[in-house]
């Protein structure tokens, strides 16, 4: 713990330094366009957000705890929570989104060579280089470990052939991480890779994924004959599926903490009659006092009283887990029925909004209205991303109620 | 009343089902879709239709129609509903060619229903005004002028709108906003004066249209059926268009069904197949349940449209069971459908996300399950 | 085929030997304390019944198909179909309930030994001998075939230890047809034998089963050292498996009628304010023309349109079986789909009759809400008996829809 | 507001749990049964509850209670229903003693609630007159006499009617029958003239009685709460205990969870253990998502009875939340207990099937989970 004073002075320091800093513009809520991913191929729609993280990288507050040797802030986790309250103070925008801060650097810096550490992590705090994750496959689903993307080295190269999807922005990123098979005779866990390759080596294609919502930051990533360096081999050989699990957990409380959010009624801020499913309910059927479908009302009320509930059961489980009680775990429980409300929610956003909530595109549907049918669509996503329901209730099953495992049986 | 398909039906629904495997698959909607076809119909598609005879399935020989009955029309949209075809069946032979068949008179009879079994003539039935289905409450007017009406106001949710020739628009010539008597059905010629219609694009990518009406100026000859005394006609002819539309919903949610149960038998995970798991066997079975008890509410429920004996209370106390039973297992197996394929069932590029858009629109269309739940206790006293 | 005016004889001789015989009584409907079982200690509330079945049983009209040469009628089919139409003409009640009838008369028929139906037949044509059924143990549930009361060969006798439970009526029985192991050291179903014995037999206990929702005709049945004589055993040594599943089938036919006919709203033929689950919601609530509830309503609306639909799939199943249009697949289905519609309905009907249905005996409660009461705890079994609902799931899932079955990768 | 446990709750909690499995198994509510008790609870049992101080845990200590609010009692109900402890907890101190306590004039409080902590005075709340818990619509009459009031009418599902002392009986001074105005209360004797109590036998073996008032003349001291505007206090009260309600639920709720997952891990069918079939296991997952959902709905509201600056709506909303989510989740988790045991769990020697009935009388108590939704929807204004 650091002394008070010595905390004080930083605050102070901070302060002023955000204040002389931090242009005007990036003091305004974030827009979606002017989200800075940085990278090689980076666009800056608002100049004043190249500046902004320009100076913040130069401090290395993009990174704020991480060490300076590899250009992070170098910040105590003190210090840190003082920059981010100050920041939250003016508004201030977070300069940099990255898979490269929120997955990969945390394992690089635990599993990687200084080498490694040197050459990659100064470009992921400054925000010159984008990377993408490459972890699914067509034909692996839930079941990660069957991968099938192999790496065979020559020389001082690894050859790599297979494909990946779900690789979010693969089509924008500069480099990848990713899963492959360095060994095919060993069970299926032990014969995984981790490995960073550059996304413009001959042999690497991308191609979109479109939706049934529309438009998604998804691809398919393709691999034929790509080279990488073993050097760029991440943990030791056929070491990979530690590292990956590392970098699912960061993944995954990212995911639950999207849940969460679309549990509790927030649909991102935005302010519309959709924000309420029983406002939309009495607004698209033109009632006054109480919605006119009864069937329809009770459904909503059960909904509503479900969302509370899990609202309360996830600070109650914030607080345990803060207190120690026990171990932690709802988190299972929680990613799997937070989704299930947010699918059941744009269910009964549809049947609340009848015939307008059937539109596509085009005249004859508000903007709000096409988004609910999209997000209708893109809700469906929630039960399967992340860890499907299916495996969250095998997990509560198994770890958290100490039921059987008849997999088990079968495989041995 | 039997159950079961005649010999007849049961040869046009093996001959439905070819033609449609051979010549209409899914892609045949994508392409629609993709192109942003003005029509949003494969015109060639609806030729071959007509030449096999589906336009006239439902209509008495008299008007030069086939007298196959609604069994018969049935399982032809059983069988398009396995693959989603859009065609003018819905629109135009479904609810079009049955209001002019239970409303109109005979010379109305005489000179359009032959122009229907041609494919001359498709047309569109103009009835909601607001988001959500309930047919008595009709605010577009409709005002006597010297020699006709005089029709405004606006409609939604009209399926084929911009494409049929002659719109069957229901209006209001007199009573309050919800009365059921002084209700009236008019046929508009889709280039009249005043009659403007836009396109909208739906989800699942079917034809629907929205339409306005300004000092629209018809004859008293397009008077369908008696000057507002319209209702009960128009109920028979709702009733016909949600059993057809409950029978095409079937043919969609079985097929997602197999195309499900097939990705269950050939989906390895964890060295398994995922078939295998208990889990999704219960959830397999339960929705092999609900179909089945699906088939049998459209069975029962197209067959009393043919049973000269059965009332209109039977009929619609039937249509009311196959729709809300239809709307309600149709989400379920669609979303069931999307989740067991986990995230392929997700991209645009497969088609199990088509058959979960599908049956969305068609739950919503001519009253959901709620709506159709609350219509069942009301026309059982409870 | 017989001739016509052969069957029209036939016809005119029954309706005439009915007419003479048949007692007034014994032509008005069932009561349920004036059932006639049968046996040892029959009783006979009504003394004409006692004439009723004595005299059809001397004609072997308790049997009317079976042979002649055993006691039974020996008519052909098409004499039993008129024999039962003018019994139904007369309303006439049934001489006779018996599992000996029902259940075991036939599989002795195809698999006794001359001896064996010598013995046995004419006893249970005349009501004579009562049998209870010995199948389910307390430990063997779904898994019949892992039943483990022994059967020991000791001289011309097998002694046997063990228990049954389950055994309906056993405490009335004079006799039962048992399942017993008499070899443990092959596959569980291959060790199993069908053999018959007196209850009587030093080492026969009985104890009624109190369920949850009061009194029963079940009981255990307990077995120490009790001696079957070995002649009794039917269909030979270890091959009573065989015997069980076409006894089996007998059963679920009949339980699939009950879960059919609570299905469809027939609470047998009782006609109270409870046979609507709509009519007694408004009654209970003071309603006139709508049930004032709206979730209640809309929860029986759905329950009714189901059971509707379910009604329509039960005689679609039963014509699609009489053309022979494929396999009859669904009987799993109405078996599993009939109980689970019982069970709602009594669900329903206890929100219906709020604190009325919440009695147990005495003052305060009239007799059909006792009986709602009692009859929604029994429906809990409903969902058990003649194999559960998740045995009926996994049926449906592997006979109907051929899904691989993973038990089998298990037990290999 | 904090959703875990004090320290001194969770201490509490403790000793409760050891006291109920040490004293008060499932086995004391059986023989209760079986005996056909005249009480109907267990009187030693109830003694000790006296003397660890259960009677006064919400009561403040101006009036000689241990003032240690609804989380305190809330823990004490909540592991007595772990083994559905039958006693005069919920009738006397949860229900009637906070009727005195919100309700009762100084004089009343100080002379009653000691009494209540110290086991001398039993209570029961008459509310309900009908088999739907409908608190506003009340029949029942007090009308003005020379030195009081005289009541007339019928109560039913009176918890403890036939053990209580006093009663609190819920009439109407004024105001047509549905009227929240007119509601006043009033404490009756038990042994008053005209007074007829009938016990009702339920199926869930805890005391109920019917309550018939026949020219019941009263005092105006009897009075609790201002005439004819009583109704604001009286929901309170009935918020409190339809909170400790829920409590108990959720103790019972979790017993049976419990008792069902031990089974699933020691039973074998088909060579496994059936705690080994996924179709089990996910709904063992889900039963036990629900269930801690039903913790934390329950912990909200209980606190929120302690916390004096939550208004009586946000204590409205959150009891209904309470009440609609363990009713809800009391009649799934044990129809499903009941399922998954088999046929042992429709035996009467197996304990199993208390649970099922108790949970489906604690469901009705102080209105069903379709009551609250309702309620909740009209509360949020929809």
């Amino acid at each position: 713990m650091q002394a008070i004073a010595q905390l004080e002075d930083f605050r102070q320091e901070t302060r002023a330094w955000l204040e002389a800093n931090c242009p005007a513009s990036m003091r305004t809520p974030m827009v979606d366009a002017e989200v800075v991913w940085g990278g090689r191929k980076a666009t800056f729609v608002n100049p004043e957000s190249k500046i902004w993280l320009e100076r913040m990288a130069e401090k290395g507050w993009t990174t704020p705890t991480w060490p300076t040797e590899y250009g992070g802030g170098g910040l105590s986790k003190e210090e840190s929570i003082i920059l981010s309250q100050e920041m939250a103070r003016i508004n201030a925008r977070p300069p940099l989104n990255s898979f490269g801060i929120s997955m990969l650097g945390p394992v690089l810096l635990e599993s990687g060579t200084h080498e490694q550490k040197m050459e990659h992590i100064p470009k992921i705090v400054r925000g010159e280089i984008r990377w993408c994750q490459g972890y699914s496959e067509p034909g692996s689903g839930s079941d990660l470990a069957s991968l099938n993307t192999k790496a065979v080295l020559d020389g001082d190269e690894y050859v790599i052939n297979g494909s990946k999807v779900w690789t979010s922005y693969a089509d924008k990123a500069d480099w990848i991480f990713c899963l492959v098979r360095t060994d095919s005779e060993v069970p299926k866990h032990a014969g995984i890779s981790f490995i960073l390759f550059d996304m413009d080596t001959p042999g690497v294609t991308t191609k979109p994924i479109q939706l049934i919502s529309g438009m998604s930051p998804f691809c398919e990533t393709f691999f034929d004959n790509a080279r990488a360096k073993a050097s760029n081999l991440v943990g030791g050989l056929n070491n990979g599926w530690a590292i990956a699990k590392r970098l699912l957990q960061h993944e995954r409380t990212m995911i639950s903490g999207f849940g969460l959010a679309g549990s509790q009624g927030d649909r991102g801020g935005t302010t519309s009659t959709m924000d309420s499913v029983e406002r939309a309910a009495m607004h698209y059927r033109g009632d006054t006092d109480k919605i006119s479908d009864p069937g329809l009302r009770d459904e909503i009320a059960q909904f509503k009283i479900d969302s509370a509930a899990f609202a309360l059961t996830s600070q109650r489980s914030l607080e345990e887990s803060k207190q120690g009680q026990g171990p932690n775990a709802t988190s299972s429980m929680l990613k799997n029925y937070g989704c299930e409300l947010n699918k059941r929610r744009y269910e009964l956003l549809l049947s609340s909004l009848g015939s307008q909530a059937l539109g596509w595109e085009g005249e004859g549907f508000a903007n709000d209205e096409i988004a609910v049918t999209r997000e209708w669509l893109r809700s469906k996503a929630n039960s399967i991303e992340g860890g499907t329901s299916e495996v969250q209730l095998n997990v509560i099953a198994k770890r958290v109620l100490g039921l059987p495992d008849m997999l088990s049986l079968v495989q041995k | 009343m039997s159950l079961v398909l005649s010999e007849d039906q049961q040869l046009l629904k093996d001959s439905a089902k070819a033609f449609v495997d051979q010549n209409a698959p899914v892609s045949v909607l994508r392409g629609l879709r993709d192109s942003k076809d003005d029509k949003g119909y494969d015109q060639n598609l609806w030729r071959q239709m007509l030449e096999l005879g589906w336009a006239g399935m439902a209509i008495p020989e008299a008007y030069g129609g086939f007298e196959f009955g609604y069994g018969g029309l049935g399982v032809v949209l059983e069988e398009s509903g396995r693959t989603l075809v859009s065609s003018p069946l819905i629109a135009t032979v479904l609810l079009g060619a049955s209001a002019i068949n239970e409303l109109g008179s005979e010379e109305q009879k005489s000179e359009l229903l032959p122009q229907v079994v041609s494919g001359e003539l498709l047309l569109a039935l103009a009835i909601d005004e607001k988001p959500h289905h309930r047919p008595n409450r009709i605010e577009t007017s409709a005002v006597k002028a010297d020699e006709g009406y005089v029709l405004n106001g606006c409609k939604t949710f009209v399926l084929d709108g911009h494409v049929a020739n002659k719109l069957i628009v229901v209006a209001r010539t007199s009573g309050a906003i919800d009365d059921e008597e002084g209700i009236s059905l008019f046929l508009v010629d889709a280039d009249a004066d005043g009659v403007s219609i836009n396109r909208s694009w739906m989800v699942d990518s079917r034809n629907s249209a929205m339409l306005s009406l300004n000092d629209v100026k018809v004859g008293s000859d397009s008077l369908l059926g008696a000057e507002g005394n319209a209702y009960q006609g128009l109920t028979r002819v709702l009733d016909i268009g949600r059993i057809g539309v409950a029978a095409e919903m079937l043919g969609s949610m079985q097929q997602a069904f197999d195309i499900t149960l097939d990705y269950l038998k050939q989906r390895e995970q964890f060295g398994v197949l995922i078939g295998s798991f208990q889990g999704l066997q219960h959830r397999a079975a339960e929705m092999y349940s609900e179909i089945e008890l699906c088939k049998s509410a459209v069975r029962a429920a197209l067959f009393a449209l043919d049973d000269t004996e059965k009332t209109d209370a039977q009929v619609a106390e039937l249509a009311s069971i196959a729709k809300a039973k239809l709307s309600e297992v149709a989400t379920l197996v669609s979303n069931e459908a999307v989740q067991m394929h986990g995230g392929i069932g997700m991209t645009d590029e497969y088609d199990i996300g088509f058959y979960m858009k599908r049956a969305r629109v068609a739950s919503a269309f001519l009253g959901d399950a709620l709506f159709h739940r609350d219509r069942y206790a009301s026309l059982n006293g409870f």
